[in-house]
């Protein structure tokens, strides 16, 4: 028989003064397995633990209620309490007699019986109470960043400084992600490339970072503290430990394709580096365009290659490496709006351009050396239409959210256009114009100044007659329709998650939201955590946003990311789900509800009969069980169970509850 | 061949007299079998549903009522993008709300159960017998010819009733009007409405909606403008003189209905399809073009006897009646 | 029986359950064999040749073959079973359960015409399902439009009618658990009602006990149910047990849009998955 | 079955309430001094999805008058997604027991998050009164309770 | 005589339109792609936007008293192209019914060619053009309108003075007469 010590608090008079706490205590002796009942003032005070304490040893009591506040208060007081007594933290359960009981009613008679049941069931599920210890699990000190953008070179620069370990896997064959293909930067107009590449020159030269390009994300097992990552690394099939940049390859290389880095707008070579000021500066081949890997043809780079890094036979290497904590940083990509909106001609006119092909056209590094000329024909635009919310806000064809950044650089277009073009026009159809930022209602402002003309409505059509682009709008503001001749259009199309986020998200068992943004644990106040732990994510992989704030996100992730690698061990809740192996049937239904990934079917010898036997059973991760019990319900046997939450303890609740 | 229930709208039976002549002639080159719907009658077309949205679905359901009725299992087809639009608007709230299935029901009293496919001219020539046939009777190169297919709203918006993928660019007529050898041209006013419906009641508001079409067909180098209804056909035909005078434009495109230009390509002469009945002057682009065509096929053929003695000689263009 | 007559299925049965054991690879065939009664057939585990030919084929033919591929969890060799459209719905339940491995079953697929066998009548698949060898052609299949049609009604009484029908239902039931043991869907290794420890189900056959017994297997049951009556049919006490398991099937069809188990593209269960879209009446 | 009402009668009734949205709402009406029946009980669990069906069978045989489950808002779930499994499962229970004869009002669940303290008073009032109105439940309650339940009405039928 | 519909009465009516025509007015963030795109909104004195918006507002007054809903051409390129899939064609339409039951009319000559062009449908079962363009003439009092086609149109043999019908003309009276006296489809 348990031996159970009863303790009500009078919490003052906050409990006190409606429920008759000594008729409760008084009514708690008879309950059974109780030992001792009393009540006091303030449990929770240094006297009111002593008092408990020396209960304990009088009483030689093995488990403990306390009638008091909300568990969600003073459980933990309590349970810290007991770490010094021979009762363990975990035989403890508290009757809630003030949030739910004292405060909410006023018939003392009633309160009092009500008070009495909570302690009835507090008794009842204490008597089933197990000994609960929490594990402790060690923590590799070393953090994976997944991404190479801007958010990912912050985080890992940030990780590094701190003095660990960081890898940097990212899938191109540099890192630098979009902000380095930007022109300036608004609101301050410095130069995008001038302030990103010296940090990607410093990720690649940090003693504690490691860079993996053209790599992605293979397999990802274990959980916080002891993540173990299977990283695929594409076939460069040039040797970056000979290579040593020299760039002559690229120079005698035959084959030109278009550029992914000026976004279509010039030709790389077949073997190349991205652009001038890549990290690491050493080139790759594209298998695709390469005639020696698709016909068998050429081999030039490899005669000409001075120290013999070129490398045909060249294959997919995977490597595992264990990780404390993990960073998503996978960023976005421009919508296809060529497919949603045939109404601009659904890509068929080169002046029709996205935002981002306009940073590259207006870019001293484009194409075009930085002069603001028609992909078409080579003109100097006069007339210039911006379309700003292009596959944003737009729930038929596009995307329902708006993409933040698009009004601000449609601002710096515009800006940049008029400063560039002598006697140009620049028209801007918006739907409304959004600068919450610091200066960015300020460059708004200078750019109407400037001279761009802001008409408010959605465009409906653009198409061509003669050398002009025909853009049909209505003005909004005057309740007519409009139409501008122009010789360019640049769409401010909507972002989106990069293509592949899925598999990185599913590896990693995270979520996303249901416009595929990475989901973050909790929209305020877990804003850089994702729902498992030990696993972060930073910029535009959450949701759009511009420079700034992907770069104070990308800091908050690492500075949880230290909080994590600067212990060498974790302890882990003890009140998560066990299974009872000999009543397993391993149907898997628990492992598929569990949002943590944390259940798993495993094959253990068993017997049937006489006979020796492999069974397939679930088994929970101790490290990636949150404790949330979905799986306890979803089993039908009963064979999986939430330690501290198990069904006998529930059960016996509810008996108690309907005495 | 497959067989049609064919609702021809009062249009087929007045004024769309070069869409009727040049589709019996390749219905009778092919051996393509019509079967009319008996005693048929006005769809109603846009005043009915201005007036009265049950009347709107009665008349037309009336139509598909009788079809189902007497031509049991054959798909309906219609030469007018008025009449299909108003047909198809019918069969689907027969199809998709069962009330004013019944409703619609009740008072034809007539069984209408909206089972039969509402197909308009397009639909049918992507029927691949026919397409088939078609080539098979080619006899004429229409190569060369620049040609501007015009659909109209109707025929491919609203897109759930249509059930066309891309109105902002449909191109089903486009490539049957390859078959004939033209050049199905890139232009941006395919589905902009021609403003058939207000052309009489409000034409100072209308016209421009024709200049804006011939407009963007010249830009974009047409030679012709397709339609396949006869409603756009007239409406664009029709007026093409007047708006050249009234807004001082010096448009020379002769509209045609798909179905001549395909007639002309498998031999018909102008007078099979009614080339002199056009509105403003249609012979000379098309004899043009047939004249060209005729050269090189008797030069090529001329080689080709060169190389076999034993082939037919060249063909013969039939001379234009007029 | 397109095609084929009784006897030549028959025929083609043992044929087929012959070769199946000549391979070497099957242990036993598990089918039908007559007996003493002319309209009574048994299940039959025939594990030699010879044994074979006492294996039958006709309309008494309605044990469910399916839930014996069970009677073995950790096989050394295969095990033949002869199926029927809805035996093979039961194999296809317990292999998406992870019961049985596919590599231990040999499938005889037989398309079946409906048996002497009240829930036969609305059979929405007369053909196997899931098979290696096929006997008889395969034939149309026909939705039961009357599928719910009993359900529809019972719901129509008032809520005291039902209660009172399901406790003088639940009043005669004996706790054997045949029904639980015919069950494909019951599949577990041990039972909730037999963990007694725990207390979830009082050992006493009395009202409230079965009561809670039945709505507890409805619900362990209903998201995965195939439908193919076994429970009803082995009930010694006639307990209308369908008619549970029926009415969850009716509500995820309802809520959760047209639903079969037991299908070869067997999805997750209802209750063992979900979508962000479900209807929500909790607001 | 007719009952025969007592005036004093009052129900039990059951919540299970989750750790993270309602019990924290339950515990903000406390801090708000907001007023309620004493009929209501909370059982808390971490997350609704942890409620097996099962435990609300249990309360009815052991007399429970009602039974309420509470959870967070979809989409706001601790734990990602638990409650869109209470929201199948308890929506089939409902109509389960529902087609058993027990009045839907007698099982309920509702989402109330961590904020919605006033949304927990008025839903807990509003089933209470339900429940009070219904009158105690006789339907699937074990023997032993039903002859306290017959005592405590002065008898029953 | 027109009746007037206070404001109230013009909310209800708007939403009972709205419902019908299955459109959310609270959807729409008046962007203009709707009045951007159409081909008549350059006749327009109200653009489809401020039609939407009105409704929502319900000013259902200001709505039917519009030329607007007359020389709408219903090509449905407005929602093709409306982010929020608002049915502005049929909102036109249900609301240009609603002006008609109440006598207004704010384009004369778009209900008069209706008005003609059903009651010639009334009279064959089929509609003839000739006798639409003339009767049409002759009542607007354009009695000009387009007849500088009619010469070339007799001479080029492209109308014929016989006219079409349907044989059961008591059938298709009979279904006009039931619609118009049942009203609207439920």
């Amino acid at each position: 028989m348990a031996r159970i010590g009863v303790f009500i608090c009078h919490c003052g008079t906050n409990i006190a003064a409606t429920v008759d706490v000594e008729k409760v205590a008084e009514a708690a002796k008879s309950m059974p397995g109780v030992a001792y009942a009393r009540d006091y003032k303030y449990m929770c005070s240094e006297p009111g633990q002593a008092m408990i304490k020396e209960a304990i040893e009088e009483h030689n009591l093995d488990r403990i209620v306390i009638g008091s506040c909300s568990p969600r208060m003073h459980e933990t007081t309590f349970r810290k309490m007991l770490k010094g007594t021979k009762i363990n933290p975990y035989l403890l359960e508290i009757a809630n007699l003030r949030e739910q009981c004292a405060w909410v009613h006023t018939d003392k008679a009633k309160a009092t019986e009500k008070a009495i049941n909570l302690v009835q069931m507090a008794v009842a599920k204490v008597a089933n109470n197990k000994p609960l210890t929490t594990s402790t699990i060690p923590i590799t000190k070393r953090a994976l960043v997944i991404g190479g953008g801007i958010a990912g070179i912050q985080a890992a620069l940030d990780i590094a400084d701190a003095g660990y370990d960081v890898t940097i896997v990212e899938k191109e064959p540099t890192i630098g992600g979009h902000m380095v293909m930007l022109d300036k930067t608004f609101p301050t107009m410095d130069c995008s490339a001038c302030i990103s590449t010296p940090k990607m020159v410093d990720a690649g030269a940090h003693p504690n970072i490691t860079l993996k390009t053209s790599c992605e994300v293979e397999k990802v097992d274990g959980y916080i503290g002891n993540f173990e990552v299977t990283i695929k690394e594409k076939a460069k099939y040039v040797n970056h430990d000979l290579c040593t940049g020299c760039g002559l390859c690229q120079t005698k290389c035959p084959t030109k394709v278009t550029s992914e880095f000026n976004q279509g707008m010039s030709k790389r070579s077949a073997i190349y580096i991205p652009f001038a000021q890549a990290v690491p500066s050493k080139p790759v081949i594209d298998p695709q365009a390469c005639l020696k890997l698709t016909k068998d043809k050429c081999g030039i780079c490899e005669k000409i290659c001075p120290i013999g890094a070129i490398n045909y036979q060249d294959e997919v290497k995977y490597t595992t490496e264990q990780y404390g904590a993990i960073v998503v940083a996978t960023g976005y990509e421009l919508v296809d709006w060529k497919q949603m909106y045939p109404e601009y001609g659904g890509g068929k006119y080169e002046d029709v351009i996205t935002g981002l092909q306009f940073e590259r056209l207006v870019n001293a590094s484009g194409p075009t050396e930085g002069h603001i000329v028609r992909p078409s024909d080579g003109k100097e635009p006069k007339d210039v239409v911006i379309v700003k919310c292009v596959g944003s806000r737009d729930p038929k064809k596009g995307k329902t959210y708006c993409s933040r950044a698009c009004c601000m650089y449609s601002a710096k277009h515009a800006h940049q256009i008029l400063d560039k073009i002598p006697n140009s026009r620049v028209y801007i159809f918006y739907m409304d114009v959004r600068t919450p930022g610091k200066g960015y209602e300020e460059f708004y402002d200078n750019t109407r100044k400037d001279g761009a003309q802001y008409i408010r409505g959605r465009v409906s059509k653009i198409y061509k007659e003669g050398s002009k682009l025909i853009v049909k709008g209505e003005d909004s503001l005057i309740g007519r329709p409009v139409t501008v001749e122009a010789d360019m259009v640049i769409l401010a199309t909507a972002m989106e998650a990069a293509p592949g986020v899925e598999e990185v998200v599913s590896k990693l068992g995270i979520s996303m939201d249901k416009d595929r943004w990475v989901q973050e644990a909790h929209p305020k106040l877990r804003p850089v955590e994702t729902q498992s732990a030990g696993i972060f994510l930073c910029g535009t992989c959450q949701g759009p946003k511009d420079i700034p704030d992907t770069v104070s996100q990308a800091g908050a992730a690492a500075s949880k990311v230290i909080g994590i690698l600067n212990h060498d061990e974790m302890e882990t809740s003890p009140m998560i789900s066990h299974v009872d192996q000999t009543k397993c049937a391993g149907c898997g239904y628990c492992v598929e509800c569990c949002p943590y990934k944390a259940i798993s079917l495993v094959e253990v010898p068993g017997r049937d009969g006489n006979r020796k036997v492999t069974k397939t059973v679930a088994q929970v991760n101790e490290g990636l069980c949150q404790g949330c019990g979905c799986c306890t319900a979803t089993c039908r046997t009963g064979c999986i169970d939430l330690r501290g939450f198990t069904n006998d303890q529930i059960l016996k609740e509810v008996d108690a509850l309907c005495l | 061949m497959k067989q049609y229930a064919y609702y021809p709208g009062c249009s087929m039976d007045s004024t769309a007299v070069t869409y009727k002549k040049s589709f019996e002639y390749i219905a009778s080159k092919i051996g393509l079998v019509m079967k009319e719907i008996p005693d048929w009658n006005c769809c109603g077309s846009t005043a009915a549903h201005t007036k009265n949205e049950k009347m709107a679905y009665a008349l037309s359901a009336r139509n598909i009522a009788i079809a189902e009725e007497e031509l049991p299992g054959l798909d309906i087809v219609t030469p007018c993008a008025s009449c299909y639009s108003r047909l198809k608007y019918a069969s689907y709230v027969g199809k998709n709300d069962e009330a004013k299935r019944q409703e619609i029901e009740e008072v034809l009293r007539r069984s209408f159960k909206a089972e039969a496919e509402v197909l308009n001219f397009l639909d049918l020539f992507e029927d691949p017998e026919i397409q088939e046939a078609i080539k098979e009777k080619l006899h004429r190169n229409l190569e060369g010819l620049n040609v501007a297919c015009y659909y109209g709203c109707l025929m491919s918006r609203p897109r759930e009733i249509t059930g066309e993928t891309d109105p902002e660019n449909p191109m089903k007529m486009d490539e049957i009007i390859e078959l004939t050898g033209a050049k199905a041209i890139a232009w941006d006013y395919k589905t902009e409405c021609c403003g058939a419906s207000h052309q009489v009641d409000a034409p100072e508001h209308a016209r421009e909606l024709i200049d804006r079409i011939f407009r963007n067909a010249q830009a974009n180098g047409a030679d012709v403008i397709v339609t396949a209804c006869p409603l756009c056909n007239m409406n664009l035909d029709m007026r093409e003189a007047e708006i050249n005078k009234n807004f001082g434009r010096k448009y020379n495109i002769p509209v045609f209905q798909f179905t001549e230009l395909i007639a002309i390509a498998m031999g018909a002469s102008a007078a099979d399809c009614g080339i002199h009945q056009h509105f403003f002057p249609a012979f000379d682009v098309i004899n043009e073009v047939v004249k060209t065509g005729a050269k090189k096929a008797a030069a090529e053929a001329k080689a080709e006897a060169k190389k076999d003695p034993l082939k037919d000689g060249p063909i013969v263009v039939g001379k234009a009646g007029r | 029986m397109a095609g084929l007559t009784e006897a030549q299925v028959q025929d083609r049965i043992r044929e087929e359950a012959k070769k199946a054991l000549a391979s070497g690879e099957v242990s036993a065939v598990v089918g039908w064999t007559s007996t003493r009664f002319e309209d009574k057939t048994k299940p039959y585990f025939a594990e030699t040749e010879a044994e074979c030919d006492l294996l039958v084929w006709n309309k008494y033919c309605i044990n469910g073959t399916g839930k014996f591929a069970l009677d073995d969890r950790y096989p050394e060799k295969k095990i033949a079973i002869i199926a029927r459209g809805c035996d093979s719905r039961a194999l296809n339940r317990m292999l998406r359960d992870k019961q049985l491995k596919r590599e231990n079953l040999y499938i005889i697929g037989v398309v079946c015409d409906g048996k002497e066998n009240a829930v036969c009548e609305g059979c929405q698949h007369k053909n196997p399902l899931t098979y290696d060898v096929l006997i008889g052609e395969p034939v149309e299949e026909q939705m039961n439009a009357e599928r719910f049609k009993e359900i529809e009604a019972f719901e129509k009484l008032t809520p005291d009618q039902r209660y009172e029908y399901w406790a003088k239902q639940y009043d005669k039931c004996i706790h054997c658990y045949a029904c639980r043991n015919a069950c494909p869907a019951c599949n577990c290794v041990e039972c909730y009602a037999d963990q007694y420890r725990t207390g979830w189900q009082g050992k006493a056959a009395d009202r409230e006990q079965n009561q809670v017994y039945g709505l507890t297997r409805a619900f362990h049951v209903g998201d995965r149910c195939i439908e193919c009556g076994e429970c009803e049919r082995v009930c010694p006490m006639n307990l209308p047990i369908m008619r549970q398991t029926k009415k969850m099937l009716k509500d995820i069809n309802d809520l959760f849009g047209d639903y079969e188990c037991g299908l070869p593209d067997d999805a997750m269960p209802v209750l063992g998955t979900y979508k962000l879209e479900d209807p929500d009446e909790f607001m | 079955m007719s009952i025969k009402k007592d005036d004093n009668w009052e129900p039990k009734i059951l919540a299970f309430c989750c750790n993270w949205c309602t019990y924290t709402g339950a515990d903000l009406a406390g801090l708000n001094r907001m007023k309620y029946p004493e009929n209501v009980r909370t059982i808390r669990v971490p997350c609704s999805s942890r409620v097996n069906p099962q435990f609300i069978l249990r309360a009815f045989q052991k007399g429970a008058d009602g039974v309420l489950v509470c959870g967070c808002h979809p989409g706001d779930c601790h734990y990602a997604t638990g409650n869109y499994f209470t929201r199948r499962r308890f929506m089939l229970m409902q109509r389960l027991l529902e087609y058993n004869g027990i009045d839907p009002k007698r099982f309920q669940a509702k989402w109330i998050s961590g904020s919605e303290a006033a949304k927990f008073r008025d839903t807990v009032t509003e089933v209470s009164a339900q429940i009070k109105a219904l009158g105690p439940n006789t339907k699937f309650v074990a023997p032993h309770y039903d002859n306290a339940l017959q005592a405590k009405e002065g008898g029953a039928e | 005589m027109e009746k007037i519909l206070n404001r109230e009465e013009g909310k209800l009516l708007a939403d009972r339109i709205a419902k019908e025509a299955n459109v959310a007015l609270d959807e729409c963030y008046q962007c203009g792609k709707c009045s951007a795109g159409c081909p008549m909104a350059n006749s327009y004195d109200l653009m489809p936007r401020q039609i939407v918006h009105l409704m929502h507002l319900g000013d259902m007054d200001t709505v039917m008293k519009s030329k607007t809903i007359w020389l709408c051409a219903s090509c449905h390129t407005c929602v093709e192209r409306c982010p929020h899939d608002i049915d502005i064609p049929t909102l036109i339409e249900k609301s240009r019914m609603e002006a008609q039951k109440r006598g207004i009319s704010a384009q004369r000559n778009v209900r008069l060619f209706n008005d003609i062009f059903m009651e010639t449908v009334r009279g064959f079962g089929k509609s003839q053009e000739v006798i639409l363009e003339g009767a049409y003439n002759v009542t607007s009092g354009r009695l000009l309108q387009d007849m500088a086609n009619v010469p070339q149109m007799l001479k080029k043999d492209i109308v014929r003075p016989e006219l079409n019908s349907v044989q059961d003309k008591e059938d298709i009276r009979r279904i006009m007469k039931e619609c118009e006296e049942g009203g609207a489809v439920k």
